[in-house]
């Protein structure tokens, strides 16, 4: 028996961990340092209908315990990204979630139907969170009725099953959550991140040259955890969690907070063998705990 | 290959204002390719600072397994860094990027080596290559200040070297570029590593040469996975542009918008 | 010439430096440490009505580069506050800023109007934003309609300058930001703690008792700097910022975004002098930014 | 008086399983007042992690101005503060809260001093000032087992000491409650320190007689101010709350709602 194996919408994963969108490229450049087959999955980072350049640089800043960052959504374009990035994608057996973004709900569409066609796309991940782009998704982020109505027209035309990222800029994160659940769709991916802002001391002006940046790392990981745990109260299809992992533990703390499975993004870049180190240590942490598989800690926070 | 390695500080010194020069041992060296490659280093094993802070490879000694690094002491990270003591192991990611290469420049000519304060140390071990070679180096190392001066002993012993200083209190007064143009030098091909308009005003002023220039972007993967570290290219090129970490830090003349 | 002075409504400061409500209790036990008079102001801890006892405990627990609370208001009560609190404060030579709490406008304007006429009171905070209590104003300050309503009801009544503390916990600050404005309020302070949870590792279970929690500290600087940036573009009216300042050149940061003074919270705790080394460290700060006085920093992000 | 003391770490050495004797050199020390009274210590210079951690004041030599620590390296404050090496200075805010005081017991009377894991080290202190003025202190010692033991020769020199360990696997099987019913001690006044079931069953056990007892609760800013460590008092008392940092870590028994 796999005792970390989780079983999702789409995807069987032979273990709960996977690099975040954006944060791994497509899977190239750590798949030099290591054997990307050791992933539960890989989410590859956001595909647009066409090549993005994305946003002037300096694109990331560093702040206490956290990061910013305002890529911008550079991405070769659905086309290079299917006959490229998935092509190659393909030698490692390991599902891929593709992120999907886009200005409109055409452009999504159009992303999405043709992508959930490649033979290694398990499941999408609607973007609808990006805060660095004009109109990158996040008034679908923020807009119940809108993140609805891109859902369900994006599940109409996916052949995989369709996640949906939330932002957690919002007020109260478990209203979007139902919103895209009763539009179809079949899990919820959290939380991208949160607007913020770092200043030059000498000039005051913003480091980012986009101005705002997407703030992520462990500081952020108190924010992601209480939202995992509303959401998981507040609907029934599953979550992947995500936001400052840095190590098995943090493993430990999404699940109990009522994820399915885990993300990791920033933590790359500090250690870029983090996830396969997680992966390691799980087992042991499962025995410390006396628990038998992985899936024994989903949802522990809500026991009474 | 790209190694994560917990290398041992075998000497740590300061060698000018603000500036050390650490010599690093571990079997990341053994994977080192060219002079302007450069590590990624984690300063500290909590999450604060984060992000790992990228430093050229000043110099490497492949037999005994050991690495210089010279960097200023500015911000949290160097700072962090630099009060670590001889005998303490130090996170490194690397060796990263594409350097300078020696083959560049042919037995018998003459090799141009701009560098600007924090950019000169990666033009050492060129140097070194190169004059190995037998190509003849002269070296024109700008600086704020004469307390900011370093190795210009060290540079000195390979070829001719011009140090000139903002303020004028060692060497030259003025840019590089100013000396450069007082008292031309007959190379080549130019190598420059150092703050972006000085890399600007070094192509200009030899843009029917052959050059190689090292930039530096903010990272954050500092392998190529991010995008954080992206350069515009001057149209005309092959892509519409280049990361800093893993296409370079060194691009040939002409590459990179600036 | 005094080049740390700022003029605000109701508040003379001798310096932009404050420490905020609820991590400086009512002053007494800093003011065992230092002279309170060297202090631009100091915002008093919640007061309410009636005595609060406030939340079981755990109340805290540590996250990366932050800590969460919910001490959940406790307080003497307004009674108390005046006669004992307030009364002793009056020793020092330097403004208070009283944070209003409650639970309908009733409570809120009850206690505004007596508090407001305590000698020593300068200003007003009112508080909409504690995440930590039941109706502990939290609706207040995620709904501008009701934002505005009491801001106007609590300005009817108040003998001083009512400066309203803004939640963060919002998609859009700038709207309640605007509300409050329009409906009288003499200035914002913002920005209020993140609602956020940590769980124990061996349970699963949150560690502090109420659930969740409000994060504050260094890591949620970036999300407060955005917002007192976004938010002194909305409006006319000063804001005081916080959230995650530790030390000089945060004071420069938040003034550079937008805000007019700076308050200090959390950071008390892991230096309990910070405020009068913050203080101390200024002049020479603005010296080497060849700036001759503190408001030329104000805002400083915004020219183009 | 309270003050903000960069100590000198004069000795450091593990005394068991995870535990940690530490000395530290500073004038902090002059103005400790009582046994039991603690330091609020930053285990870093960075903010990550941020809050400082509380340890109680083991024993002091205010000739030397050095105190001793004893805590466990358990979490990530305490395994930092647990590899700083002699000589390295560290951030102390103290003394804080108010102790035990000697003066509970006459001499010639007995104390029982009962401790608990990292309860103990407070303990003795109290014990050295007590047998100082001829008091008669019988120590009861829990740990959970053999290898988590510490302090027992120190305490034996200073009175009947009794070792009890939850696995049985040195001195006494079972919980210190246990071996006290088993073998009755006879005194006037008990001091303890420890987990709060410890301390619920001490002063259950104790009920008739006078008691102090040294509480835990996560804290804030250590000095009073914040409300993180309030506990509720039993009915009877003035005050609805205590706070453990500035009222307490010590309060005669009855006082805590347990
Ligand atoms: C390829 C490359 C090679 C370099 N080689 C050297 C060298 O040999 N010696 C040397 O002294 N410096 C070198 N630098 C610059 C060095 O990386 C920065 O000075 C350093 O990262 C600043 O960190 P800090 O902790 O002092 O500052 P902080 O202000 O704490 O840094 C905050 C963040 O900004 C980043 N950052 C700040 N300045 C720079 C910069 N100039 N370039 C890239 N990132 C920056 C930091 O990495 C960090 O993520 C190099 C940079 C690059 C890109
Ligand atoms: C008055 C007092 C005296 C103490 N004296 C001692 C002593 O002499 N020796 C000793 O080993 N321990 C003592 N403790 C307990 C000690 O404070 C904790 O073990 C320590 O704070 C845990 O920190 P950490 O970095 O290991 O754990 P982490 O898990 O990293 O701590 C996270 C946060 O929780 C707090 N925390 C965790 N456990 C406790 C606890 N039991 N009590 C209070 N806060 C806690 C930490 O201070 C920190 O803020 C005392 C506690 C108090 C309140
Ligand atoms: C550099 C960077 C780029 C990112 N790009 C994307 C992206 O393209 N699509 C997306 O949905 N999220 C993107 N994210 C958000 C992450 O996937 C993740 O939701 C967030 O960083 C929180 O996780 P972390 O704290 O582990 O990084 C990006 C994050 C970073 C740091
Ligand atoms: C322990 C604690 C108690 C607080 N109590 C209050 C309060 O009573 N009223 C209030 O308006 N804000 C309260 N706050 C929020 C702070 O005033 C401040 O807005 C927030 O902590 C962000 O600033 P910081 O990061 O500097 O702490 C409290 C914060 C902390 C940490
Ligand atoms: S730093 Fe990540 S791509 Fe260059
Ligand atoms: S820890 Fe702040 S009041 Fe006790």
């Amino acid at each position: 028996m796999n005792r970390l194996a989780v079983e999702l919408p789409g995807l069987s994963l032979k273990n709960p961990i996977m690099p975040a969108s954006g944060c791994f490229g497509f899977g190239k450049e750590y798949g030099n340092l290591y054997d990307l087959s050791q992933l539960g999955a890989i989410m590859i980072k956001a595909t647009t209908l066409e090549t993005r350049f994305g946003n002037p640089t300096p694109r990331v800043a560093e702040t206490a315990a956290g990061m910013l960052n305002a890529i911008g959504l550079q991405n070769p374009g659905l086309e290079r990204v299917m006959a490229e990035e998935l092509t190659r994608l393909a030698q490692h057996d390991v599902p891929i979630i593709a992120n999907v973004a886009g200005s409109e709900t055409e452009d999504y569409v159009q992303v999405a139907e043709a992508i959930s066609k490649a033979p290694n796309v398990n499941a999408l991940e609607l973007n609808i969170s990006c805060p660095n782009v004009k109109c990158g998704g996040i008034a679908f982020g923020t807009d119940p009725k809108l993140a609805a109505e891109l859902t369900s027209a994006v599940k109409e035309v996916s052949s995989v099953p369709v996640y949906v990222k939330l932002s957690p800029n919002v007020s109260d994160i478990t209203v979007i959550a139902k919103a895209v659940e009763a539009a179809g769709a079949d899990g919820i991916t959290m939380i991208n991140t949160l607007v913020g802002m770092r200043l030059d001391r000498k000039t005051g002006k913003p480091v980012i040259a986009n101005g705002t940046g997407g703030l992520s790392g462990p500081a952020v990981k108190p924010v992601a955890i209480r939202m995992v745990y509303e959401v998981s109260k507040a609907v029934n299809i599953p979550i992947i969690g995500m936001g400052g992992v840095t190590d098995a533990d943090d493993v430990i703390d999404f699940l109990s907070a009522g994820a399915s499975a885990v993300a990791v993004g920033t933590a790359n870049f500090v250690n870029p063998f983090v996830c396969p180190e997680i992966i390691h240590a799980l087992p042991t942490l499962l025995d410390e705990l006396g628990l038998k598989t992985i899936t024994d800690l989903i949802g522990r926070s809500h026991a009474v | 290959m790209i190694v994560q390695n917990r290398m041992t500080i075998c000497a740590t010194r300061q060698i000018a204002d603000n500036i050390i020069e650490m010599v690093l041992e571990g079997n990341l060296v053994k994977e080192i390719a060219s002079p302007g490659q450069f590590v990624h280093i984690r300063v500290t094993d909590t999450f604060e600072p984060l992000l790992r802070r990228p430093i050229s490879i000043a110099s490497f000694d492949k037999e005994k397994e050991q690495m210089t690094l010279i960097f200023r002491a500015e911000g949290r990270g160097t700072q962090l860094l630099a009060a670590k003591q001889i005998g303490v192991e130090v996170d490194v990611l690397g060796p990263l990027g594409n350097g300078f290469s020696a083959d560049n420049s042919a037995p018998g000519e003459t090799a141009l080596l701009i560098g600007g304060g924090i950019g000169v140390p990666p033009l050492y071990q060129l140097s070194k290559e190169l004059t190995a070679k037998g190509v003849h180096c002269v070296h024109i190392l700008g600086f704020q200040s004469a307390t900011a001066v370093f190795y210009e002993e060290e540079f000195a012993a390979l070829g001719e070297t011009r140090i000139v200083t903002a303020d004028g209190s060692a060497g030259e007064q003025g840019f590089v570029t100013d000396s450069l143009a007082r008292n031309p030098v007959d190379f080549t091909t130019y190598y420059t590593c150092g703050p972006t308009p000085m890399l600007h005003a070094v192509q200009q002023a030899f843009h029917d040469k052959q050059g190689f220039l090292s930039f530096e972007q903010r990272m954050g993967c500092g392998i190529g996975a991010c995008f954080a570290c992206v350069c515009e290219t001057q149209t005309g090129q092959d892509m519409p542009y280049v990361k800093v970490c893993s296409d370079g830090p060194v691009f040939p003349a002409g590459v990179v918008a600036i």
